[in-house]
Protein backbone atom coordinates (compact mmCIF):
# COMPACT_ATOMS: atom_id res chain seq x y z
CA UNK A 1 0.00 0.00 0.00
CA UNK A 2 2.87 2.14 -0.85
CA UNK A 3 0.99 4.70 -3.11
CA UNK A 4 -1.86 5.12 -1.32
CA UNK A 5 -1.13 8.72 0.18
CA UNK A 6 -4.43 9.74 1.38
CA UNK A 7 -4.48 6.42 3.83
CA UNK A 8 -1.12 6.38 5.16
CA UNK A 9 -1.83 10.77 6.58
CA UNK A 10 -5.29 9.76 7.43
CA UNK A 11 -3.66 6.27 9.54
CA UNK A 12 -1.18 8.67 11.39
CA UNK A 13 -3.63 10.95 12.13
CA UNK A 14 -6.03 8.07 13.63
CA UNK A 15 -3.26 6.04 15.44
CA UNK A 16 -2.52 8.39 18.08
CA UNK A 17 -6.25 9.18 18.38
CA UNK A 18 -6.85 5.55 18.76
CA UNK A 19 -4.25 4.95 21.55
CA UNK A 20 -5.29 7.72 23.22
CA UNK A 21 -8.79 6.45 23.45
CA UNK A 22 -7.34 3.11 24.75
CA UNK A 23 -5.68 4.66 27.54
CA UNK A 24 -9.02 6.58 28.24
CA UNK A 25 -10.69 3.30 28.20
CA UNK A 26 -8.07 2.06 30.19
CA UNK A 27 -7.45 4.10 33.30
CA UNK A 28 -11.41 5.33 33.44
CA UNK A 29 -12.71 2.17 33.28
CA UNK A 30 -14.05 2.36 36.76
CA UNK A 31 -15.81 5.40 35.80
CA UNK A 32 -17.57 4.49 32.50
CA UNK A 33 -18.04 1.32 30.53
CA UNK A 34 -14.63 0.01 29.47
CA UNK A 35 -11.77 -2.00 31.63
CA UNK A 36 -8.91 -3.50 30.32
CA UNK A 37 -10.10 -6.02 27.89
CA UNK A 38 -11.69 -3.49 25.47
CA UNK A 39 -8.35 -1.20 26.26
CA UNK A 40 -6.38 -4.28 25.25
CA UNK A 41 -7.95 -4.74 21.33
CA UNK A 42 -8.60 -0.88 21.35
CA UNK A 43 -4.26 -0.68 21.48
CA UNK A 44 -3.75 -3.69 19.47
CA UNK A 45 -5.77 -2.00 16.76
CA UNK A 46 -3.95 0.87 16.92
CA UNK A 47 -0.58 -1.50 15.82
CA UNK A 48 -2.66 -3.25 13.39
CA UNK A 49 -4.09 -0.57 11.16
CA UNK A 50 0.06 0.80 11.14
CA UNK A 51 0.46 -2.79 9.88
CA UNK A 52 -2.15 -3.00 7.56
CA UNK A 53 -1.69 0.23 5.54
CA UNK A 54 2.34 0.72 6.10
CA UNK A 55 4.06 -3.06 6.00
CA UNK A 56 4.20 -5.68 8.24
CA UNK A 57 8.12 -4.92 8.43
CA UNK A 58 7.13 -1.00 9.65
CA UNK A 59 5.22 -2.36 12.80
CA UNK A 60 7.46 -5.12 13.69
CA UNK A 61 10.25 -2.53 14.11
CA UNK A 62 7.71 -0.57 16.59
CA UNK A 63 7.21 -3.67 18.25
CA UNK A 64 8.90 -6.96 17.52
CA UNK A 65 7.69 -10.06 18.20
CA UNK A 66 10.10 -10.91 21.04
CA UNK A 67 9.01 -8.11 22.68
CA UNK A 68 4.94 -8.90 22.07
CA UNK A 69 5.22 -12.47 23.30
CA UNK A 70 6.82 -11.21 26.70
CA UNK A 71 4.34 -8.55 27.04
CA UNK A 72 1.72 -10.90 26.59
CA UNK A 73 3.51 -12.77 29.87
CA UNK A 74 3.84 -9.66 31.35
CA UNK A 75 0.58 -9.08 31.83
CA UNK A 76 -0.60 -11.96 33.44
CA UNK A 77 2.36 -11.32 35.65
CA UNK A 78 1.31 -8.34 36.72
CA UNK A 79 -1.59 -9.63 37.69
CA UNK A 80 -0.51 -12.79 39.48
CA UNK A 81 1.81 -10.75 41.10
CA UNK A 82 -0.85 -7.82 42.98
CA UNK A 83 -1.96 -11.45 44.23
CA UNK A 84 0.95 -12.61 45.26
CA UNK A 85 1.79 -9.27 46.86
CA UNK A 86 -1.38 -9.40 48.97
CA UNK A 87 -0.66 -12.86 49.93
CA UNK A 88 2.66 -12.67 51.30
CA UNK A 89 1.42 -9.22 53.08
CA UNK A 90 -1.25 -11.18 55.85
CA UNK A 91 -4.45 -10.67 53.33
CA UNK A 92 -5.84 -13.11 51.37
CA UNK A 93 -4.90 -13.77 47.64
CA UNK A 94 -6.02 -10.73 45.36
CA UNK A 95 -7.67 -9.47 48.31
CA UNK A 96 -6.66 -5.62 47.48
CA UNK A 97 -7.10 -4.33 51.13
CA UNK A 98 -3.54 -5.33 51.37
CA UNK A 99 -2.22 -2.39 49.22
CA UNK A 100 -3.44 0.61 51.32
CA UNK A 101 -3.65 -1.83 54.84
CA UNK A 102 -5.25 1.82 56.37
CA UNK A 103 -7.56 2.81 54.06
CA UNK A 104 -9.08 -0.53 52.41
CA UNK A 105 -11.30 1.20 50.15
CA UNK A 106 -8.46 3.10 48.58
CA UNK A 107 -6.77 -0.21 48.56
CA UNK A 108 -8.77 -1.96 46.29
CA UNK A 109 -9.12 1.02 44.19
CA UNK A 110 -5.20 0.74 43.77
CA UNK A 111 -5.65 -3.17 42.85
CA UNK A 112 -8.16 -3.16 40.46
CA UNK A 113 -6.66 0.14 38.41
CA UNK A 114 -3.42 -2.67 38.63
CA UNK A 115 -5.22 -6.10 37.25
CA UNK A 116 -7.22 -4.08 34.91
CA UNK A 117 -3.50 -2.77 33.43
CA UNK A 118 -2.25 -6.73 33.55
CA UNK A 119 -5.15 -7.76 31.61
CA UNK A 120 -4.97 -4.58 29.31
CA UNK A 121 -1.37 -5.84 28.70
CA UNK A 122 -1.82 -9.05 28.15
CA UNK A 123 -4.66 -9.01 25.60
CA UNK A 124 -2.56 -5.93 23.38
CA UNK A 125 0.72 -8.89 23.27
CA UNK A 126 -1.86 -11.65 22.90
CA UNK A 127 -4.17 -9.92 19.51
CA UNK A 128 -0.80 -8.40 18.37
CA UNK A 129 0.89 -11.90 18.72
CA UNK A 130 -2.05 -13.69 17.07
CA UNK A 131 -1.97 -10.46 13.98
CA UNK A 132 1.71 -11.72 13.49
CA UNK A 133 1.25 -15.05 13.67
CA UNK A 134 -1.49 -14.77 10.69
CA UNK A 135 0.19 -12.42 8.32
CA UNK A 136 3.82 -13.51 8.83
CA UNK A 137 3.04 -16.54 6.74
CA UNK A 138 2.35 -16.82 3.20
CA UNK A 139 -0.68 -17.51 1.84
CA UNK A 140 -1.36 -21.29 0.50
CA UNK A 141 -3.92 -21.07 -2.06
CA UNK A 142 -3.02 -20.30 -5.49
CA UNK A 143 -4.79 -18.24 -8.11
CA UNK A 144 -7.22 -21.37 -9.59
CA UNK A 145 -8.69 -20.79 -6.04
CA UNK A 146 -10.39 -17.86 -6.86
CA UNK B 1 -38.34 13.83 17.92
CA UNK B 2 -35.46 11.13 18.91
CA UNK B 3 -37.61 8.66 18.23
CA UNK B 4 -38.13 10.08 14.37
CA UNK B 5 -34.81 10.09 14.05
CA UNK B 6 -34.18 6.50 15.25
CA UNK B 7 -36.90 4.93 13.18
CA UNK B 8 -35.15 6.92 10.67
CA UNK B 9 -32.07 5.42 10.86
CA UNK B 10 -33.98 2.22 11.25
CA UNK B 11 -35.18 2.52 7.89
CA UNK B 12 -32.03 3.73 6.70
CA UNK B 13 -30.00 0.90 7.93
CA UNK B 14 -32.57 -1.65 6.47
CA UNK B 15 -32.53 -0.34 2.90
CA UNK B 16 -28.29 -0.31 3.21
CA UNK B 17 -28.79 -3.97 4.52
CA UNK B 18 -30.57 -5.15 1.23
CA UNK B 19 -27.67 -4.13 -0.44
CA UNK B 20 -25.45 -6.01 1.31
CA UNK B 21 -27.50 -8.99 0.90
CA UNK B 22 -27.86 -8.10 -3.23
CA UNK B 23 -23.98 -7.03 -4.13
CA UNK B 24 -23.71 -7.40 -6.72
CA UNK B 25 -20.11 -6.83 -7.03
CA UNK B 26 -17.93 -7.05 -3.65
CA UNK B 27 -17.19 -3.06 -3.68
CA UNK B 28 -20.82 -2.34 -2.80
CA UNK B 29 -20.74 -4.77 -0.17
CA UNK B 30 -17.62 -3.07 1.36
CA UNK B 31 -19.73 0.07 0.65
CA UNK B 32 -22.84 -0.56 2.55
CA UNK B 33 -20.73 -1.87 5.61
CA UNK B 34 -19.11 1.01 5.38
CA UNK B 35 -22.46 3.17 5.25
CA UNK B 36 -24.27 0.69 7.93
CA UNK B 37 -20.91 1.32 10.00
CA UNK B 38 -21.89 5.30 9.75
CA UNK B 39 -25.36 4.49 10.54
CA UNK B 40 -24.60 2.41 13.53
CA UNK B 41 -22.16 5.22 15.13
CA UNK B 42 -25.39 7.69 14.36
CA UNK B 43 -28.75 5.33 15.74
CA UNK B 44 -25.92 4.45 19.14
CA UNK B 45 -25.84 8.25 19.72
CA UNK B 46 -29.14 8.70 19.11
CA UNK B 47 -30.05 5.86 21.01
CA UNK B 48 -27.82 7.43 24.01
CA UNK B 49 -30.47 10.37 24.11
CA UNK B 50 -33.81 8.44 24.15
CA UNK B 51 -32.20 6.82 27.56
CA UNK B 52 -30.86 9.37 28.82
CA UNK B 53 -27.28 7.27 28.84
CA UNK B 54 -24.37 9.54 27.80
CA UNK B 55 -22.21 6.47 28.55
CA UNK B 56 -23.38 5.36 24.47
CA UNK B 57 -21.57 7.77 23.21
CA UNK B 58 -18.17 6.19 24.20
CA UNK B 59 -19.03 3.41 22.05
CA UNK B 60 -19.94 5.65 19.28
CA UNK B 61 -16.79 7.36 19.21
CA UNK B 62 -15.44 3.76 19.39
CA UNK B 63 -17.23 2.89 16.26
CA UNK B 64 -16.50 6.03 14.47
CA UNK B 65 -12.41 5.66 15.31
CA UNK B 66 -12.02 1.72 14.23
CA UNK B 67 -14.90 0.69 11.74
CA UNK B 68 -12.42 2.04 9.24
CA UNK B 69 -10.22 -0.71 10.24
CA UNK B 70 -12.59 -3.52 9.06
CA UNK B 71 -13.26 -1.28 5.72
CA UNK B 72 -9.23 -0.96 4.91
CA UNK B 73 -8.68 -4.60 6.10
CA UNK B 74 -11.05 -5.71 3.55
CA UNK B 75 -9.67 -3.74 0.55
CA UNK B 76 -6.17 -4.71 1.41
CA UNK B 77 -6.58 -8.42 1.56
CA UNK B 78 -8.72 -8.14 -1.79
CA UNK B 79 -5.46 -6.36 -3.54
CA UNK B 80 -3.02 -8.68 -2.30
CA UNK B 81 -4.96 -11.62 -1.37
CA UNK B 82 -2.77 -11.75 1.94
CA UNK B 83 -2.94 -9.53 4.92
CA UNK B 84 0.77 -9.58 5.74
CA UNK B 85 3.18 -8.59 2.58
CA UNK B 86 4.06 -11.64 1.02
CA UNK B 87 0.90 -11.51 -1.32
CA UNK B 88 1.58 -10.43 -4.57
CA UNK B 89 -0.64 -7.20 -6.07
CA UNK B 90 -2.42 -8.94 -8.32
CA UNK B 91 -3.53 -5.44 -9.91
CA UNK B 92 0.25 -4.08 -10.68
CA UNK B 93 -0.77 -0.86 -11.18
CA UNK B 94 -0.23 2.07 -9.06
CA UNK B 95 -3.87 3.72 -8.22
CA UNK C 1 -33.14 31.77 23.50
CA UNK C 2 -34.20 28.14 24.89
CA UNK C 3 -37.17 27.81 22.28
CA UNK C 4 -35.07 29.28 19.78
CA UNK C 5 -32.10 26.47 20.10
CA UNK C 6 -34.68 23.87 20.66
CA UNK C 7 -36.11 24.87 17.08
CA UNK C 8 -33.08 24.64 15.55
CA UNK C 9 -31.97 21.59 17.00
CA UNK C 10 -34.81 19.76 15.74
CA UNK C 11 -34.90 21.32 12.38
CA UNK C 12 -31.31 20.45 12.21
CA UNK C 13 -32.05 16.39 13.76
CA UNK C 14 -35.40 16.18 11.21
CA UNK C 15 -32.80 17.30 8.05
CA UNK C 16 -29.98 14.64 9.49
CA UNK C 17 -32.72 12.12 9.59
CA UNK C 18 -33.99 12.99 6.30
CA UNK C 19 -30.46 12.74 4.45
CA UNK C 20 -30.01 9.76 5.83
CA UNK C 21 -32.73 7.86 4.63
CA UNK C 22 -32.00 9.18 1.12
CA UNK C 23 -28.54 8.19 1.11
CA UNK C 24 -29.60 4.99 2.03
CA UNK C 25 -32.39 4.44 -0.58
CA UNK C 26 -30.17 6.05 -3.19
CA UNK C 27 -27.10 3.30 -2.20
CA UNK C 28 -29.94 0.76 -2.56
CA UNK C 29 -31.79 2.11 -6.16
CA UNK C 30 -28.78 3.81 -7.78
CA UNK C 31 -28.05 1.40 -10.54
CA UNK C 32 -24.60 0.94 -10.39
CA UNK C 33 -21.21 1.42 -8.13
CA UNK C 34 -20.40 4.79 -8.54
CA UNK C 35 -23.78 6.15 -8.21
CA UNK C 36 -23.90 4.26 -5.15
CA UNK C 37 -20.60 6.24 -4.30
CA UNK C 38 -22.36 9.39 -4.20
CA UNK C 39 -25.51 8.34 -2.37
CA UNK C 40 -23.45 7.30 0.16
CA UNK C 41 -21.42 10.39 0.69
CA UNK C 42 -25.01 11.81 1.38
CA UNK C 43 -25.64 9.58 4.46
CA UNK C 44 -22.10 10.01 5.12
CA UNK C 45 -21.81 14.01 4.98
CA UNK C 46 -24.85 15.54 5.63
CA UNK C 47 -26.61 13.05 8.00
CA UNK C 48 -23.97 12.75 9.47
CA UNK C 49 -23.12 16.79 10.33
CA UNK C 50 -26.71 17.57 10.81
CA UNK C 51 -27.77 15.08 13.42
CA UNK C 52 -24.81 15.27 15.44
CA UNK C 53 -25.06 18.63 15.31
CA UNK C 54 -28.92 18.87 16.10
CA UNK C 55 -28.01 16.21 19.01
CA UNK C 56 -24.84 18.58 20.43
CA UNK C 57 -27.27 21.54 20.61
CA UNK C 58 -29.57 19.38 22.50
CA UNK C 59 -27.15 18.37 25.19
CA UNK C 60 -26.16 22.48 25.59
CA UNK C 61 -22.43 22.63 26.02
CA UNK C 62 -20.71 19.76 28.30
CA UNK C 63 -18.75 17.02 27.98
CA UNK C 64 -21.48 15.22 25.93
CA UNK C 65 -21.69 17.87 23.20
CA UNK C 66 -17.97 17.69 23.05
CA UNK C 67 -18.08 13.91 22.68
CA UNK C 68 -20.39 14.26 19.94
CA UNK C 69 -18.18 17.21 18.25
CA UNK C 70 -15.10 15.01 18.58
CA UNK C 71 -17.10 12.01 16.90
CA UNK C 72 -18.46 14.43 14.49
CA UNK C 73 -14.41 15.15 13.54
CA UNK C 74 -13.20 11.64 13.51
CA UNK C 75 -16.34 10.43 10.81
CA UNK C 76 -15.45 13.25 9.22
CA UNK C 77 -11.85 12.28 8.39
CA UNK C 78 -12.78 8.78 8.45
CA UNK C 79 -15.82 8.60 6.15
CA UNK C 80 -14.19 10.28 3.16
CA UNK C 81 -11.23 8.25 3.80
CA UNK C 82 -12.70 4.80 3.44
CA UNK C 83 -15.04 5.60 0.23
CA UNK C 84 -11.80 6.74 -1.56
CA UNK C 85 -10.28 3.95 -0.47
CA UNK C 86 -13.41 1.59 -1.69
CA UNK C 87 -13.52 3.80 -5.00
CA UNK C 88 -9.62 3.50 -5.48
CA UNK C 89 -10.14 -0.50 -5.17
CA UNK C 90 -12.60 -0.67 -7.59
CA UNK C 91 -11.01 1.70 -10.05
CA UNK C 92 -7.84 -0.08 -9.78
CA UNK C 93 -9.73 -3.60 -10.36
CA UNK C 94 -10.84 -2.51 -14.02
CA UNK C 95 -14.14 -1.47 -12.86
CA UNK C 96 -14.90 1.54 -15.14
CA UNK C 97 -17.52 4.16 -14.91
CA UNK C 98 -19.84 4.21 -17.90
CA UNK C 99 -19.41 7.54 -19.96
CA UNK C 100 -21.92 10.28 -20.00
CA UNK C 101 -23.84 8.54 -23.34
CA UNK C 102 -24.53 6.04 -21.22
CA UNK C 103 -22.68 3.47 -23.16
CA UNK C 104 -21.59 0.42 -21.33
CA UNK C 105 -18.14 0.81 -19.78
CA UNK C 106 -15.73 -2.30 -19.44
CA UNK C 107 -17.82 -3.14 -15.74
CA UNK C 108 -17.24 -6.60 -16.18
CA UNK C 109 -13.84 -7.46 -16.52
CA UNK C 110 -12.53 -10.95 -16.72
CA UNK C 111 -10.60 -10.29 -14.12
CA UNK C 112 -13.51 -8.84 -11.89
CA UNK C 113 -12.63 -9.74 -8.46
CA UNK C 114 -16.13 -11.12 -7.91
CA UNK C 115 -17.71 -13.09 -10.45
CA UNK C 116 -21.10 -11.79 -12.00
CA UNK C 117 -22.61 -15.54 -11.72
CA UNK C 118 -22.19 -15.33 -7.71
CA UNK C 119 -25.56 -14.17 -6.79
CA UNK C 120 -24.99 -14.51 -3.22
CA UNK C 121 -27.41 -14.48 -0.77
CA UNK C 122 -30.67 -13.81 -2.93
CA UNK C 123 -33.64 -13.21 -0.78
CA UNK D 1 -33.33 -17.74 3.99
CA UNK D 2 -30.29 -16.33 3.19
CA UNK D 3 -26.89 -19.11 1.97
CA UNK D 4 -23.79 -18.23 0.34
CA UNK D 5 -20.76 -20.15 -0.48
CA UNK D 6 -18.77 -17.08 -1.10
CA UNK D 7 -16.69 -17.24 2.73
CA UNK D 8 -16.01 -13.10 1.57
CA UNK D 9 -19.11 -12.65 1.73
CA UNK D 10 -19.49 -14.44 5.23
CA UNK D 11 -16.58 -12.34 6.53
CA UNK D 12 -18.61 -9.12 5.89
CA UNK D 13 -22.03 -10.62 7.24
CA UNK D 14 -20.34 -11.50 9.97
CA UNK D 15 -18.95 -7.90 10.35
CA UNK D 16 -22.43 -6.03 10.05
CA UNK D 17 -23.77 -8.52 12.42
CA UNK D 18 -21.22 -7.32 14.90
CA UNK D 19 -22.70 -4.50 14.77
CA UNK D 20 -26.33 -5.59 15.09
CA UNK D 21 -25.70 -7.45 18.51
CA UNK D 22 -23.53 -4.31 19.66
CA UNK D 23 -27.11 -2.35 18.86
CA UNK D 24 -28.56 -5.45 20.91
CA UNK D 25 -26.43 -5.37 24.10
CA UNK D 26 -26.71 -1.24 24.13
CA UNK D 27 -30.66 -1.43 23.88
CA UNK D 28 -30.19 -3.69 26.69
CA UNK D 29 -28.50 -1.42 28.42
CA UNK D 30 -25.42 -3.74 28.94
CA UNK D 31 -23.05 -1.01 28.01
CA UNK D 32 -20.08 -2.82 29.00
CA UNK D 33 -20.87 -5.89 26.85
CA UNK D 34 -21.91 -3.56 23.82
CA UNK D 35 -18.04 -2.13 24.55
CA UNK D 36 -16.28 -5.80 24.20
CA UNK D 37 -18.39 -6.46 21.29
CA UNK D 38 -17.90 -3.15 19.28
CA UNK D 39 -13.98 -3.26 19.81
CA UNK D 40 -14.19 -7.04 18.71
CA UNK D 41 -15.96 -7.31 16.19
CA UNK D 42 -15.68 -3.71 14.49
CA UNK D 43 -11.66 -4.57 14.20
CA UNK D 44 -10.38 -7.17 15.30
CA UNK D 45 -12.56 -10.17 14.14
CA UNK D 46 -12.73 -8.86 10.62
CA UNK D 47 -8.74 -8.62 10.16
CA UNK D 48 -8.64 -12.19 11.94
CA UNK D 49 -11.39 -13.87 9.91
CA UNK D 50 -9.56 -12.27 6.89
CA UNK D 51 -6.17 -13.75 7.79
CA UNK D 52 -7.62 -17.09 8.66
CA UNK D 53 -9.16 -16.82 4.63
CA UNK D 54 -5.71 -15.87 3.32
CA UNK D 55 -4.65 -19.24 4.45
CA UNK D 56 -7.33 -21.31 3.18
CA UNK D 57 -9.84 -21.19 -0.01
CA UNK D 58 -12.27 -18.67 -0.46
CA UNK D 59 -15.56 -20.80 -1.36
CA UNK D 60 -17.03 -23.54 0.97
CA UNK D 61 -16.61 -26.64 -0.58
CA UNK D 62 -20.04 -28.46 -1.40
CA UNK D 63 -20.53 -31.10 1.67
CA UNK D 64 -20.42 -34.58 0.72
CA UNK D 65 -23.56 -35.84 2.43
CA UNK D 66 -26.93 -34.36 2.23
CA UNK D 67 -27.84 -32.07 5.16
CA UNK D 68 -31.20 -33.97 6.28
CA UNK D 69 -29.95 -35.79 9.52
CA UNK D 70 -27.82 -32.43 11.23
CA UNK D 71 -31.35 -30.33 10.22
CA UNK D 72 -32.60 -33.01 12.67
CA UNK D 73 -30.74 -32.63 15.19
CA UNK D 74 -30.48 -28.94 14.98
CA UNK D 75 -34.33 -28.86 15.04
CA UNK D 76 -35.05 -30.64 17.86
CA UNK D 77 -32.54 -29.47 19.96
CA UNK D 78 -33.89 -26.06 18.87
CA UNK D 79 -37.56 -27.09 19.89
CA UNK D 80 -36.13 -28.47 23.02
CA UNK D 81 -34.05 -25.07 24.03
CA UNK D 82 -37.49 -23.15 23.02
CA UNK D 83 -39.40 -25.41 25.17
CA UNK D 84 -36.88 -24.77 28.29
CA UNK D 85 -37.66 -21.07 27.44
CA UNK D 86 -40.95 -21.31 28.78
CA UNK D 87 -40.03 -22.24 32.28
CA UNK D 88 -37.27 -19.40 32.46
CA UNK D 89 -38.72 -15.68 34.35
CA UNK D 90 -39.98 -12.92 32.07
CA UNK D 91 -37.15 -10.62 31.15
CA UNK D 92 -36.55 -7.90 33.67
CA UNK D 93 -38.68 -9.94 35.91
CA UNK D 94 -37.72 -9.02 39.72
CA UNK D 95 -38.07 -12.76 40.70
CA UNK D 96 -35.52 -14.19 38.63
CA UNK D 97 -32.76 -15.67 40.72
CA UNK D 98 -30.18 -14.01 38.75
CA UNK D 99 -32.10 -10.83 40.28
CA UNK D 100 -32.56 -11.77 44.13
CA UNK D 101 -29.26 -13.85 45.29
CA UNK D 102 -25.66 -12.12 44.80
CA UNK D 103 -26.92 -9.08 42.10
CA UNK D 104 -28.28 -6.88 44.85
CA UNK D 105 -25.91 -7.58 47.23
CA UNK D 106 -23.03 -6.27 44.60
CA UNK D 107 -24.73 -3.63 44.35
CA UNK D 108 -25.17 -2.84 47.98
CA UNK D 109 -21.93 -3.95 48.95
CA UNK D 110 -20.03 -1.66 46.04
CA UNK D 111 -20.22 1.54 47.26
CA UNK D 112 -18.94 1.47 50.54
CA UNK D 113 -16.35 -1.63 50.05
CA UNK D 114 -14.95 -0.20 46.51
CA UNK D 115 -16.43 2.76 45.94
CA UNK D 116 -16.41 2.39 42.23
CA UNK D 117 -19.15 3.80 40.15
CA UNK D 118 -19.10 0.98 37.32
CA UNK D 119 -19.91 -2.10 39.31
CA UNK D 120 -19.14 -3.98 36.41
CA UNK D 121 -15.89 -3.21 36.69
CA UNK D 122 -16.12 -3.82 40.78
CA UNK D 123 -17.13 -7.61 40.24
CA UNK D 124 -14.80 -7.91 37.44
CA UNK D 125 -11.88 -6.71 38.79
CA UNK D 126 -12.53 -7.17 42.74
CA UNK D 127 -15.58 -10.13 43.85
CA UNK D 128 -14.55 -12.40 40.60
CA UNK D 129 -11.02 -11.50 41.14
CA UNK D 130 -10.33 -15.47 40.54
CA UNK D 131 -12.23 -15.63 37.36
CA UNK D 132 -10.80 -12.63 35.76
CA UNK D 133 -7.38 -14.19 36.39
CA UNK D 134 -8.11 -17.55 34.70
CA UNK D 135 -9.55 -15.26 31.77
CA UNK D 136 -6.22 -13.63 31.53
CA UNK D 137 -4.42 -16.83 31.73
CA UNK D 138 -6.90 -18.25 28.93
CA UNK D 139 -6.09 -14.95 26.76
CA UNK D 140 -2.63 -15.66 27.22
CA UNK D 141 -3.02 -19.26 26.10
CA UNK D 142 -4.70 -18.29 23.15
CA UNK D 143 -1.79 -16.71 22.01
CA UNK D 144 0.88 -20.01 23.37
CA UNK D 145 -1.70 -22.40 20.89
CA UNK D 146 -1.49 -20.12 18.09
CA UNK D 147 2.39 -19.48 17.84
CA UNK D 148 2.38 -23.39 18.33
CA UNK D 149 0.48 -23.95 15.44
CA UNK D 150 1.40 -21.23 12.84
CA UNK D 151 4.97 -20.54 13.58
CA UNK D 152 5.60 -24.53 13.70
CA UNK D 153 4.27 -25.00 10.81
CA UNK D 154 6.15 -22.40 8.98
CA UNK D 155 9.25 -23.84 9.84
CA UNK D 156 8.49 -27.44 8.84
CA UNK D 157 7.26 -26.05 5.11
CA UNK D 158 10.83 -24.18 4.92
CA UNK D 159 12.71 -28.04 5.77
CA UNK D 160 10.41 -29.22 3.21
CA UNK D 161 11.67 -26.54 0.74
CA UNK D 162 15.05 -27.08 1.18
CA UNK D 163 14.75 -30.76 1.14
CA UNK D 164 13.83 -30.54 -2.35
Amino acid sequence: MRHHLILRVVTKLLIGSIMLFALYVQFHGDYSPGGGFQAGVIMAVAFIIYGIVFSLQDVQRVLPPWLVHKLSALGVLVYAGTGVVSFFTGYGFLDYAALSPHHPVHGQHYGIILVELGVGITVTGVMITIYYAFTSRTPVMDDEAW
Amino acid sequence: MFVLASIALIIAMILVLIRLFAGPSLYDRVLAVNGFGTLTVLFIAVLGFLNGRPDFLDIALLYALINFVGTIAVLKFFRYRAMGDSGRDVTEMDG
Amino acid sequence: METLIDILSWILIAAGSFFAVVGAAGILRFPDFWSRLHALSITDSGGVILLLLGMALQAGWGLVAVKLLIILAFLFITGPTSTHAVANAALVSGMKPKDSAGAPGDVTDPESPEPATDKAGAP
Amino acid sequence: MLRTRSLFATVMLAGVFSLLSALLFVTLDAVDVAFTEAAVGAGISTVLMLGTLALTRRFESPPAHTPVIPLFVVLVTGAALVYGTLDMPYFGSATAPAQTHVAPDYISRTPHEIDVPNIVTAILASYRGYDTLGETAVVFTAAVGVLLLLSGLRRRRRKEEEDV
